[in-house]
């Protein structure tokens, strides 16, 4: 069972349960009153795309995959939340 | 013309080569018919107003729309066929030919010819009420886009039988760009609720990205099987027995 | 899509372990997949944040009816089935079929709890009338996690396959292993952006 | 491989061609075929007044609509014996079949509902007569390509002794040439091309008449001299 605690996938994931419970804590009180509020709009879309990328790096092994793959799937992760915050604030 | 060879008159493959050289014939044929002549698609909004619809719906393109459409239809058959009959080459169940035949056989009928015909109808009288114009106009649009079971169950059979096939026929990424045009229909399920905004049936979501996809899939498609039919040794053929025996026919079976 | 296959490469030879440097986990025809699949859900995401954009007012109300604490256990169990399939990928790896096993099952356990935690959260929000029809943001949010749900079954389905290949066979065919891998994380990396769009941004 | 299956097939053609005929002939829109100039109000009354006819053709029209269903499987079945390079002309023949006769009953449909409450709105009427006449005249599209494609097979047919002697083929590819005009019958409400026209109507059905016919006696010819080889179509 110890192995499977010191194991670097359970840190990673570790890490993104406690990533998760924050952006939820920090929609929660940021806009509990539901409105308009871009820091926690932007830390959530942050963190939700640190840990996309920390999926797609451990867990899907592109840590170890050629250079193309890297490139695309972390291309794709900058690409998509830059147009989505570009897209959020371009609407304010 | 087709296949490369001087002589494509006498080629073997020539029932294939006609089959696959009509399909870019109706395409395009379906894409004047629809666009330019009579401006059904790009669809128009289902928040239009009654006297624009109703005087859509009266233009005399519509017949003449319709007209080339009941001639030139019973070409998407022929079409079909052309993927039937790779579908047929691969190390597959028939299973999966059939589920494809039928829902080419409902797609024709309920996502073409009858919502052709609402339009048609349309246009045909000039007495009809407004009540009855706008009910043929949505009857029309929601039969072209959102007619979605028959084509899950062609897409997923054909895109399974690729995915599943040893032979290689048609390659296994295409296998998965199919299994994506399901992912559409599913997409195209609200076009029947909502009535504007990106949901509706002129929307982005359910329209423009699905159009996108099946417009490239097709062509990437109709690339993959021209290599398929090309590649196919003469000896595979179902007439290459014809010239070996002529006395004794012993039709291969392929059950 | 950058990896149009030139046939996959054959997976009778390929090399055990994925460790070598430049190695594509799994099927390379998958990742085709993979990555179409990301790049549609992209455009549908950027179509969502667009229209969002359009009226901040009704998605802002939409959202404080939603349910965060099933959003957030539900993106919780996700990422914890997630992380099973790594570890059963990395069992299987080094052969070792008996921990493999155990660690896919617990990832379909939790897999499972996903669908079941989502009609808990759905059938409340129905049976007040938050119906797809109801507005815009509605029918963002069934449309998105209603499709979301069909990759999340058909993913369930896939580690049913892993485990029954992982089960029988002598030595389980890693590439299958990591290809349905692979799928899995792909369905878990949709929900996180999904999470963040629909529950958390304001 | 005996062929009795197929000659079965093929001798439930002639009695579903009486049935058509009887259907044709006690059909009161058919006699004489409804003008496309009618008001709304003219056919509604029209219906009105021949609930019992029209209720009843269409209720046997329902049921034999896919009749004749058979003798296109038996010629599917023959098209596939032809030795050409791949089936893709029998699954489109296929397919056109079913896209067909799928037309004939939304045909049937329409004329039954107009004739079950014909105290309708008179537009409404109107308008299921009119879809009724289009799904039963216009589309000659798949009936056209279904026999392009059996003349294909004939033509392209490498066997030493074809499966159907070349005037089979001339002759369906004249039938397509008699069948196009009807498909016009959509642009005029007068004349030979509208759908009670001579072109449009008459020529239509006579036509398909005789292609019956002439099929079924090719397909008898044919099925007797199969011999013992067997079909290609799985």
């Amino acid at each position: 069972m110890t192995a499977l605690i010191r194991n670097p996938l359970t840190i990673v994931w570790a890490l993104l349960t406690t990533v998760t419970i924050a952006s939820s804590l920090i929609a929660l009180d940021g806009g509990a009153s539901h409105h308009i509020n871009t820091t926690v709009t932007t830390a959530v879309l942050l963190i939700a795309a640190v840990k996309t990328f920390l999926v797609i790096w451990h867990f899907m092994e592109v840590r170890r995959a050629p250079l193309w793959l890297k490139a695309t799937t972390s291309g794709w992760v900058l690409a998509l939340f830059a147009l989505l915050l570009t897209f959020y604030f371009a609407s304010l | 013309m087709s296949g490369g060879e001087t002589s494509w008159r006498t080629s073997r493959k020539l029932d294939q080569w006609i089959a696959f050289w009509s399909v870019p014939f109706f395409f395009t044929l379906f894409g004047l018919v629809f666009v330019p002549l009579s401006w059904m698609m790009p669809p128009r909004s289902p928040q239009n107003s009654t006297p624009h619809i109703v005087d859509f719906m009266q233009s005399h393109n519509l017949l003449i729309a319709c007209v080339i459409l009941t001639l030139a239809y019973g070409l998407a058959p022929v079409s079909n066929a052309c993927y039937l009959i790779q579908v047929k080459r691969m190390s597959v169940s028939p299973a999966f030919r059939y589920s494809m035949m039928i829902g080419a056989v409902t797609g024709a009928i309920v996502g073409m010819l009858f919502p052709m015909f609402c339009f048609g109808l349309g246009a045909f009288r000039p007495g009809y009420s407004s009540a009855v114009l706008t009910m043929l106009y949505d009857f029309g649009y929601l039969a072209f886009i959102g007619s979605l079971g028959c084509f899950c169950v062609m897409w997923m059979a054909f895109g399974l039988a690729i995915i599943l096939d040893e032979n290689r026929i048609l390659p296994k990424w295409l296998g998965y760009y199919t299994v994506w045009q399901y992912v559409t229909e599913l997409m195209a399920a609200p076009v029947w609720i909502a009535k504007s905004g990106p949901f509706a049936w002129n929307g982005l979501m359910t329209f423009w990205f699905a159009m996108i996809l099946y417009v490239s899939w097709q062509f990437l498609v109709y690339i993959c099987i021209y290599r398929a039919i090309k590649n196919q040794l003469e000896a595979e053929l179902d007439n290459a027995w014809a010239d070996l025996r002529p006395t004794v026919a012993p039709a291969k079976s392929s059950a | 899509m950058t990896d149009v296959a030139r046939g996959s490469t054959p997976q009778v030879d390929k090399p055990v372990r994925a460790e070598a440097r430049g190695q594509v986990p799994g099927d390379s025809s998958m990742w085709f997949f993979v990555i179409g699949d990301l790049l549609i859900f992209g455009g549908y995401f950027v179509g969502y944040m667009y229209y969002r954009g359009r009226n901040h007012e009704l998605f802002l109300a939409g959202q404080a009816q939603l349910n965060l604490d099933i959003g957030t256990v539900n993106t919780i169990v996700l990422l914890t089935s997630s992380l099973f399939v790594a570890l059963g990928t990395a069992a299987a790896r080094v052969g070792n079929r008996a921990e493999s096993l155990r660690r896919f099952w617990m990832a379909l356990a939790f897999g499972a709890a996903f669908p079941i935690l989502k009609l808990f959260e759905w059938i409340p929000e129905i049976s007040r009338g938050l119906t797809p029809g109801k507005d815009l943001f509605f029918m963002y949010y069934y449309v998105m996690t209603g499709l979301h749900l069909c990759h999340v079954a058909l993913g369930l389905v896939v580690i049913c396959f892993i485990i029954r290949n992982v089960k029988e066979s002598v030595a389980p065919k890693i590439s299958f292993v990591e290809t349905g891998a692979t799928y899995w994380h792909m369905v878990d990396v949709l929900w996180l952006v999904l999470f963040a769009l629909l529950y958390l941004m304001r | 491989m005996n062929t009795k299956g197929q000659r079965i097939l093929l001798w439930t053609a002639p009695p579903a061609v009486a049935l058509f005929a009887l259907a044709y002939l006690v059909f009161p829109v058919f006699s004489p075929p409804l003008s496309p100039t009618l008001t709304p109000d003219q056919v509604a009354a029209f219906f009105r007044d021949n609930v019992t006819g029209i209720l009843g053709v269409a209720i046997l029209c329902n049921l034999i609509a896919c009749s004749l269903v058979p003798l296109f499987a038996v010629t599917a079945v023959q098209m596939s014996r032809a030795a050409t390079s791949s089936p893709v002309l029998t699954y489109a023949y296929v397919i056109c079949v079913g896209v067909g006769t799928t037309a004939f009953i939304l045909a049937d449909y329409c004329w039954g509902m107009a004739a079950f409450r014909p105290d309708r709105d008179p537009q409404l009427v109107s308008l299921l007569n009119d879809m009724a006449w289009f799904f039963f005249i216009a589309p000659v599209g798949t009936i056209m390509v279904q026999n392009l494609c059996f003349a294909l097979s004939v033509y392209l047919d490498d066997r030493p002794e074809p499966v159907f002697p070349r005037w089979v083929a001339h002759f369906n590819v004249a039938t397509v040439v008699l069948l196009a005009p009807s498909a016009f019958s959509i642009l005029y409400k007068t004349g030979p091309l509208a759908w009670n026209g001579p072109l449009s109507f008459t020529l239509r059905l006579t036509t398909f008449a005789v292609y019956i016919a002439v099929m079924f006696w090719a397909l008898l010819r044919a099925v007797r001299n199969q011999g013992d080889d067997r079909v290609v179509l799985a």
